[in-house]
C-alpha cells in the first residue's frame, strides 16, 4: 500500500461514514466478547440477506428516482416461485430418490425466482412507470411512491384470491446437520444463502462497474438527458433496472424461503428493513446499502440481545433518528443531492 | 370550500371567500350538514360511514397542510393520530375527567411532539425528512405495544364515548364540527403570510432563506398545528369506537390518510374532504357487494390509486380547477382566451 | 445532408421558425436572452417533442423521434448545462460518448481526435468530472459529444460562464472540426465572436427568425450592429 | 358540465343501489347469519378457515334450518375494530342479519359487543379467548347477556393441564428435569398476554424458576439471537404460546439448528393446518395443548375439509368454527321448535333460557369433533364451561407431523417421550 493510498483509507476512517463503520465493527466485537460470539455470526448471516434486499432499494431510488414501497412485494413474487419449483420438486423426490436432483433442487428455486421476478419487474415498468414517464414528470417522486403502494395492495390481494392464504413453505434446503463456528451453530441453508448473497453483491458490484449495461445504468442514473444525448435508450435501460432490483428482491424471497414462507403479506417486514437501510446510509448510495445491512442487522440482534424481544423496532429507530440528525443525508452521503431535494 | 380566488370578492361570496369558503362549498357543507337526515343516509350504518368520511376527510385536510404545502410528507401521520387517542383516553380513564376536555390534552400532546419534530427534523430535506416522520411513527407504535402498563398493549385500552345512548348521530355533528374547524383554522393559516411562507419553503428551501423566509420557524408552527389536529382527530376516533389498539399507530393507516388527500388534490386541502366521503362509501359498498371475494375490493382500489396517479395526478382539485377554468373560458371572449393562454404559460 | 427544415407552431417560445442547413456549414443562431435559441436546439436534437412543424434530417422526418436514436444516426447535441457524468471519470464521460460505436480502434481513433483538441482533458483522464473546472467540464462535454462520430453537432452557448480565454480555445476547436466536415449549428449570445467564426447565421428575436444570412453580411448589417454590436 | 352530469349520475346509482339493497328481503322464511371473520389483512388464513369450516357445517344442514333457509352474510373484520364496527352495522342495518356468529380478534369483539347489544342481535361463538371480553361482559351483564358469547374460554381456565402434566410426568419417571428452570414466551398479542399472564402465576405456584420472559412480535422469523440467549439458561423445559405459523415453526426450526435440546411446549402450533410442511422432522417431542381431533368424524371432517379446499384445516379455528356452526343449528331448530319462528328474539330468548341455563349442549356424542361437550353456565359466562368432561384440551406430543395425546390419562394414545 503507497502512501496516497493509507491517507484515502485514513480520510475515509475520519469521515462519518468511516467513524461510523469502525463503530459497527467494534460494538460487534465487544458484544461477541460479552454475550457470545453468535452476535457476530448471527449479524454476518442476516446482514448479508438484507443488503440483498436494500441494494434493490437502492437502485430503483439513485436510477429512476421511485422510492418503492412495493419492494417487499417482488420479495413475495420471489418466494412464490421458488415454492412451486421446489415443492413438486421435493415431492417428485420423495418418491424417487435422487441425490443430485435433491441437491439441486434449491438451486434451482432460487434461480427461477430470481428470474420470475426481473420478468415482474419488466412488466411493472412497461405497464405503469413507461406510462408515467411518458405523461409526466411532474411531482414525479410522490406520484410514483403512491403508485407502489398501490402495486403493493394488489400484488397482496392477488396472492391473496389466486394462492390463497395458506403458508407457501419447505422445511429446508438441505437436510443436513447445522455446521458450527466456535460454539454457535448455524444451519447450512443460512450459510448457504449468505454464500448466494455475498455471491450475488458482488456480481452485481462487477455488473456495474466494468459492463456497458452497469456503465450506461450509472450514466442514466447521473443524467438522464446527458444519456440520452450520448444515445442511450433510456427507456431500456430503465426496464432493465426495474428487472435488476427486483430480480434482487425476488432473489432475496427465494433464497429466504426457508425462513420465510410465502404469503401474502410476506414482504412487509424485508420491506421495512431495506427502507432503514437505505435511510441510514443514504438514498440511492447502492454500495453503503451492504455495510448498511450489516448494521442494521446489528442493531437489532443487539437490541434483542440486550433489552428483550419486540424492542428491535423501536430502539433501532431511534438510533437511526439521532444519526440523520447529524447527518441529514444519511452516514455514506454524497456531495450530489439534487436529484432527491424534491 | 373551493377557494379559487377569483376576483368576486364583493358582496355575500367575498364575504365567505374571507372565510375560506366559497358559494359551492358551503353548499357542500349544507350537504353534509342535511345528509343524515334524509333516507338512505338516515339509517345508523350510513351516518357511521358518513364519520368515517369525516375523520378521513378531517385527517387529510390536517395531513395536506404539511404535505401539500410544506412538502414534507408526515408518514408517521398515523402515530399522531393514535398519540392523540392515546393520550386522551388514558387522562380521561385515570382521571375521569369528560372526553370533551381530555381531546384537547391529546392534541396538545400530539402538538408538542409535532415541535420536537419540527425542530429535530429541521435540517433534513426530501426523502429524509418523511423517513424522519414515518421513524418516529414507527417507534411510538413500538413503544405502544411494549409499554402495557399504561396502554394495555395489544389486549386494547378501553374508553369511554361523548355521549350517552346509542345513536351515531350526535358523534357525526361533532366530527364534522371538528372536520370543520380543521379546515377553517387551517385555511386561515394559508390565506394568511403564512401560507405564503409555506409555499415558499415547500419548493425551495433555500431560496426561502435568502428572501427572509425563515424556515425554522415556520416549519415548526407548520408540524405543530398539522400534528395538533392530528391528535384531536385522534381523540375522537378513540371515544366514538371506544376501543384503541396500537394498529392505530400503523403505517397503514397513514396511507389511507395519505391517499384520500392526494386524490383530493395535493395543496388544496378541501379536496380531501370532497374525495374522502364518496371514497369511503364506494370503498364500504365494493366490500360489502363483493364479499364473497375479500380482497377483490382492494384490488379495485390499488388499480384505481395507480390510474388516478398516472392520467389524472391532480385529483380532484385539479379537477374542479379544471372545470372552473372550462367555465370562464366558454364566457369570455375570444382576446380573453388568447390572454388566459398567455397567462398560462 | 441535404436539407434540414426546422419549422414550428410552437405556443409559448417558437413562432414558425425555419432553419436550413447545408451539409459542412458553420451555422450560428444569435439572438438574445429568451428568444427560444436554446429551445430550437432542444426541439432539434429530440429532448423536447415539437407542437407542429417538421423537422428532417438527411431526408427523414425526426419529428418525434428520442433523442437517443437521432444520436445514433449522427446528430450530436452539447447541452447548456453539459449533462455530464458527474460521478464517472473523465475517460468513462468519454467512452459513454463512444458506446455506440461497434468499433473499438474507431473509439481509440475518436479518443486520440479529441486529446488533440483539448489536450487538458487528457491530463485529467482519471478525474471525475464532478471535480473539473467549468472550461474543463464545457471542454469534456464538447469531447464526449464528438466521440459518436457524428455528422452534425448542436452547441448550446459554449462561452457561457467561461473566462475569454478559454472560451477562444473552444471556439479554435469548433473551427477544427468544421474543417474536417463537421456540420455545426452554433447557439451563441457572444454575436461578435459567432459571426467571425461561422459562415452563415440566423438571427432569432421573440421565437421568430428576423434576419439571415452570410455571417460576413450580417455583421454588417444596421440592425444587427445596433442591437448587438452596439454601434 | 358533461363532468358535473357524470357526477350526479353517480351519486344516483350510488343511493339507487343502497335503496335496492335494503329492499331486497323476499316473502321466504329466511335467517340471515352474519359470520365474522378477518377475511383481508394479516389474519386473513385464519378468517378463511372459520368461513369455510362453517360454510361446511351449514352444507351439511341443506342450508336449512327447519323451513328457514339459511344465508349466510359475511361480515369482513378486517382485524381493526373501527372498520368491523361500520361493516358490522351496515351487515345489521342494509342486509338484514338477524343473528352473528363466529369473531377471531377480541379487540373487534370489544367494539362490536356494543353494536350486538345495540341492534339486539345475539352474536354468538365468538373464537377469540382473551380475558378483555370477559372483563367488558361481566361489567355489565344486563347490557350484554345474550348478546355475547364465546367458544373458547379464557386461556388461564385450560392451561391448568400443563401443571398437572408435567407433575404426572416427572412423578412417574419419565421426565427428569436437571433443574426447575423454565423459559416463557408468548405472541405479543391480546391471547399471548393472557396466556403469559397464566403461565407466570401457573409455574410460580408450582415452585419452577422463571429464567427468562420473552414476548415474540407477530411477524418474527429470526430467533438465532433468542435460542442462543435461552440455550445459555439451560432451562429445563421451553414454555410459551405463538399462533403465528411462521413465528412458531421458525422458533422451532432454529431450536433445533442452534442445539436446543430440551422439551418444548409450544402452545400453538397446530393451529395453522399446514404447521408440519414448515417445521418438518424438528416438530418431533414438541408438546402443544389443541383440541383433539381425535374421533373418527372429526378425522372424516378434516378430509372432507382437505378435499374440498385443497388444504389441511386447523383443529383450533376450522374445527372450533365449524363446531359452533353446529351448536348454533341445534340452538336454532330449538327455538324454531319452541317459538315456531326464527328471529333475533326467539334465538335470544332461547340462548338465555335454555343454552347458557345448560339445558342445550353439544357433546362428542352429538359429532362435536373440538372438544368433549359445548356447554355453558352461569359461572362460566361468557365463557363455556370448562373441564375434563365439557371444553377440555389434551395435550398432545408431536412425531413426524402426528399428534399424539400424552395427558389426560383416560385420553392417552402414546408415551410421554423426552427429546434425546
Amino acid at each position: 500500500m503507497n502512501d496516497s493510498s493509507s491517507a484515502k483509507v485514513i480520510e475515509w476512517l475520519k469521515s462519518a461514514g468511516g467513524i461510523t463503520v469502525t463503530c459497527t465493527i467494534l460494538v460487534a466485537i465487544a458484544v461477541s466478547f460479552h454475550k457470545g460470539p453468535y452476535v457476530l455470526v448471527n449479524t454476518l448471516v442476516t446482514g448479508g440477506m438484507w443488503a440483498l434486499m436494500a441494494i434493490g432499494v437502492s437502485l430503483l431510488f439513485g436510477v429512476m428516482n421511485i422510492s418503492n414501497f412495493a419492494h417487499g412485494e417482488y420479495f413475495m413474487i420471489g418466494s412464490l416461485t421458488a415454492y412451486y419449483i421446489m415443492n413438486p420438486l421435493k415431492q417428485y423426490l420423495l418418491e424417487t430418490p435422487n441425490d443430485f436432483l435433491s441437491f439441486i433442487t434449491p438451486i434451482l428455486g432460487i434461480a427461477g425466482a430470481a428470474i420470475v421476478g426481473a420478468i415482474a419487474g419488466i412488466v411493472t415498468d412497461k405497464t405503469i412507470f413507461a406510462q408515467l414517464r411518458k405523461r409526466n414528470r411532474e411531482g414525479w417522486l410522490l406520484n410514483c411512491f403512491l403508485i407502489t403502494i398501490g402495486i403493493q395492495i394488489i400484488l397482496i390481494n392477488v396472492h391473496m384470491l389466486v394462492f390463497g392464504n395458506t403458508f407457501k413453505g419447505v422445511v429446508n434446503y438441505w437436510d443436513v446437520p447445522s455446521v458450527a463456528f466456535g460454539d454457535v451453530y448455524v444451519s447450512v441453508d443460512r450459510v448457504v444463502v449468505f454464500g448466494i448473497a455475498m455471491a450475488a453483491i458482488v456480481l452485481f458490484w462487477y455488473l456495474m462497474m466494468y459492463t456497458s449495461l452497469g456503465k450506461k445504468i450509472r450514466a442514466v442514473a447521473q443524467d438522464e438527458n446527458g444519456a440520452r444525448m450520448v444515445g442511450i435508450q433510456v427507456n431500456g435501460v430503465y426496464s432493465t433496472t426495474f428487472a435488476l432490483a427486483c430480480g434482487f428482491a425476488a432473489l432475496a424471497g427465494g433464497s429466504l424461503l426457508f425462513m420465510f414462507p410465502s404469503y401474502p403479506t410476506v414482504g412487509v417486514a424485508p420491506l421495512y428493513n431495506s427502507w432503514f437501510i437505505i435511510i441510514l446510509v443514504g438514498f440511492g448510495n447502492v454500495a453503503g446499502a451492504v455495510p448498511g445491512g450489516f448494521m442494521i442487522a446489528l442493531f437489532q440482534v443487539v437490541t434483542r440481545t440486550y433489552m428483550g424481544e419486540g424492542w428491535e423496532n423501536v430502539i433501532p429507530m431511534f438510533l437511526i433518528a439521532m444519526i440523520l440528525i447529524f447527518k441529514p443525508y444519511g452516514i455514506f452521503a454524497t456531495k450530489v443531492r439534487s436529484v432527491w431535494e424534491q | 370550500m373551493t377557494q379559487l380566488t377569483q376576483d368576486n370578492s364583493t358582496g355575500f361570496s367575498g364575504i365567505l371567500g374571507k372565510i375560506c369558503l366559497s358559494p359551492m362549498g358551503l353548499a357542500g357543507l349544507a350537504i353534509l350538514f342535511l345528509l343524515p337526515l334524509v333516507p338512505p343516509f338516515n339509517q345508523d350504518y350510513m351516518i357511521r360511514w358518513l364519520i368515517s368520511g369525516a375523520i378521513v376527510a378531517a385527517a387529510a385536510v390536517a395531513f395536506d397542510f404539511s404535505a401539500g404545502y410544506l412538502g414534507i410528507v408526515n408518514f408517521g401521520y398515523a402515530a399522531f393520530i393514535g398519540l392523540g387517542a392515546y393520550t386522551s383516553a388514558i387522562i380521561s380513564n385515570k382521571i375521569g375527567i369528560s372526553p370533551f376536555i381530555t381531546i384537547f390534552a391529546g392534541a396538545l400532546v400530539s402538538a408538542g411532539l409535532g415541535v420536537l419534530t419540527g425542530i429535530v427534523s429541521l435540517r433534513l430535506r426530501g426523502m429524509f425528512a418523511i423517513c424522519f416522520t414515518w421513524f418516529i411513527g414507527i417507534a411510538l407504535m413500538g413503544l405502544c405495544l411494549k409499554l402495557d402498563w399504561l396502554t394495555r398493549g395489544p389486549l386494547g385500552l378501553q374508553c369511554d364515548g361523548f355521549f350517552e345512548g346509542n345513536s351515531s348521530l350526535p358523534y357525526y355533528y361533532l366530527i364534522l364540527a371538528i372536520m370543520i374547524f380543521t379546515y377553517l383554522v387551517l385555511g386561515l393559516m394559508i390565506r394568511s403570510d403564512y401560507g405564503l411562507a409555506f409555499r415558499a419553503i415547500g419548493q425551495n428551501m433555500e431560496a426561502a432563506m435568502t428572501s427572509g423566509v425563515h424556515p425554522t420557524k415556520y416549519r415548526v408552527i407548520n408540524f405543530t398545528m398539522s400534528c395538533f389536529f392530528a391528535g384531536l382527530i385522534g381523540g375522537f376516533y378513540g371515544h366514538y369506537y371506544g376501543i384503541l389498539t396500537p394498529e392505530l399507530l400503523h403505517t397503514q393507516k397513514t396511507v389511507e390518510v395519505l391517499v384520500i388527500a392526494y386524490i383530493g388534490g395535493r395543496s388544496s386541502l378541501w379536496g380531501g374532504i370532497v374525495a374522502a366521503f364518496p371514497f369511503i362509501f364506494a370503498m364500504e359498498l365494493l366490500r360489502s357487494s363483493l364479499s364473497d371475494l375479500p380482497g377483490i375490493n382492494l384490488i379495485i382500489y390499488g388499480v384505481f390509486l395507480i390510474a388516478i396517479m398516472v392520467y389524472y395526478p391532480g385529483g380532484v382539485a385539479q379537477f374542479f380547477k379544471n372545470l372552473t377554468a372550462r367555465k370562464q373560458r366558454s364566457t369570455s371572449s375570444t382576446a380573453q382566451k388568447a390572454k388566459t393562454a398567455e397567462a398560462g404559460v | 445532408m441535404k436539407n434540414l427544415n426546422a419549422g414550428y407552431g410552437f405556443l409559448k417560445v417558437l413562432w414558425d421558425v425555419s432553419i436550413q442547413i447545408d451539409r459542412g456549414e458553420f451555422v450560428a443562431l444569435v439572438g438574445p436572452n429568451g428568444a427560444g435559441k436554446s429551445t430550437t436546439l432542444k426541439t432539434i436534437s429530440g429532448l423536447l417533442p415539437p407542437q407542429s412543424g417538421k423537422i428532417t434530417f438527411d431526408g427523414q422526418v425526426i419529428n418525434n423521434q428520442d433523442c437517443a436514436l437521432n444520436c445514433r444516426n449522427g446528430l450530436s447535441y452539447i447541452s447548456e448545462e453539459l449533462n455530464l457524468f458527474t460521478g464517472m471519470t473523465v475517460l468513462e464521460n468519454l467512452e459513454m460518448g463512444a458506446q455506440l460505436l461497434d468499433d473499438k480502434n474507431k473509439m481509440e481513433e475518436n479518443l486520440q481526435f479529441v486529446f488533440e483538441l483539448f489536450p487538458r482533458l487528457e491530463e485529467r483522464v482519471g478525474q471525475y468530472a464532478g471535480t473539473l473546472s467549468g472550461g474543463e467540464r464545457k471542454m469534456l462535454a464538447i469531447a464526449r459529444g464528438l466521440m459518436s462520430n457524428p455528422i452534425l453537432v448542436l452547441v448550446d452557448e459554449p462561452s457561457l460562464g467561461l473566462a475569454p480565454q478559454v472560451t477562444e480555445e473552444v471556439f479554435n476547436a469548433l473551427k477544427v472540426l468544421n474543417k474536417k466536415g463537421v456540420t455545426i449549428l452554433l447557439v451563441e449570445q457572444n454575436v461578435t465572436k459567432t459571426l467571425k467564426f461561422s459562415s452563415r447565421a440566423y438571427i432569432l428575436e421573440k421565437g421568430e427568425v428576423v434576419l439571415e444570412g452570410p455571417s460576413s453580411e450580417l455583421i454588417t448589417n444596421d440592425h444587427v450592429k445596433q442591437i448587438y454590436l452596439g454601434t | 358540465m358533461v363532468c358535473l352530469k357524470k357526477l350526479f349520475a353517480f351519486g344516483v346509482m350510488l343511493s339507487l343501489s343502497v335503496t335496492i339493497g335494503v329492499a331486497g328481503a323476499s316473502a321466504e322464511k329466511v335467517l340471515k347469519i352474519g359470520g365474522m371473520a378477518p377475511l383481508t389483512g394479516p389474519s386473513a388464513k385464519t378468517g378463511q378457515e372459520i368461513k369455510q369450516s362453517a360454510e361446511m357445517a351449514f352444507e351439511e344442514a341443506g342450508n336449512m334450518i327447519g323451513d328457514y333457509k339459511v344465508e349466510l352474510v359475511w361480515i369482513d373484520s378486517q382485524s381493526d375494530p373501527a372498520k368491523a364496527t361500520n361493516a358490522y352495522a351496515e351487515a345489521v342495518e342494509r342486509k338484514g342479519i338477524q343473528v352473528g356468529l363466529l369473531n377471531w380478534h377480541s379487540s373487534v369483539a370489544i367494539a362490536v359487543m356494543d353494536l350486538a347489544a345495540k341492534y339486539k342481535i345475539p352474536h354468538l361463538f365468538g373464537i377469540g379467548g382473551s380475558s378483555v371480553i370477559n372483563e367488558k361482559y361481566r361489567s355489565d351483564m344486563d347490557k350484554y347477556n345474550g348478546y355475547w358469547l364465546k367458544s373458547w374460554p379464557v386461556p388461564q381456565k385450560t392451561m391448568t393441564g400443563y401443571v398437572e402434566f408435567l407433575e404426572d410426568a416427572i412423578a412417574s419417571g419419565k421426565f427428569k428435569p436437571h433443574s426447575k428452570k423454565v423459559v416463557i414466551f408468548a405472541e405479543d398479542t391480546d391471547w399471548g398476554r393472557d396466556i403469559f399472564a397464566g403461565a407466570k402465576k401457573m409455574f410460580g405456584d408450582a415452585g419452577w424458576e422463571i429464567v427468562a420472559e420473552d414476548f415474540l412480535a407477530q411477524n418474527q422469523t429470526e430467533f438465532y439471537p433468542l435460542l442462543t440467549k435461552w440455550k445459555k439458561l439451560e432451562p429445563a423445559l421451553v414454555f410459551g404460546s405463538y399462533g403465528m405459523p411462521v413465528g412458531i415453526t421458525s422458533l422451532i426450526k432454529q431450536s433445533r439448528e442452534v442445539g436446543l435440546k430440551v422439551p418444548m411446549i409450544c402452545d400453538g402450533l397446530g393451529w395453522a393446518g399446514e404447521w408440519y410442511s414448515l417445521a418438518g422432522s424438528a416438530s418431533d417431542y414438541t408438546l402443544d395443548m389443541i383440541q383433539k381431533l381425535a374421533t373418527d368424524k372429526a378425522k372424516a371432517w378434516a378430509a372432507n375439509y382437505e378435499k374440498k379446499y385443497g388444504d389441511k384445516p386447523s383443529p383450533s379455528s376450522g374445527g372450533l368454527a365449524y363446531d359452533s356452526a353446529k351448536l348454533f343449528i341445534k340452538v336454532a331448530k330449538r327455538a324454531l321448535e319452541k317459538t315456531g319462528k326464527l328471529d333475533s328474539e326467539s334465538l335470544r330468548q332461547v340462548v338465555l333460557d335454555e343454552l347458557l341455563t345448560g339445558k342445550i349442549t353439544y357433546s362428542e356424542d352429538e359429532g362435536a369433533i373440538t372438544v368433549s361437550r359445548f356447554s355453558y353456565n352461569e359461572q362460566s359466562l361468557p365463557d363455556p364451561a370448562v373441564g375434563v368432561d365439557d371444553w377440555y384440551l389434551p395435550i398432545i406430543q408431536y412425531k413426524s407431523g402426528k399428534g399424539r395425546i400424552v395427558y389426560p390419562k383416560a385420553w392417552a394414545e402414546a408415551e410421554f417421550h423426552v427429546i434425546q
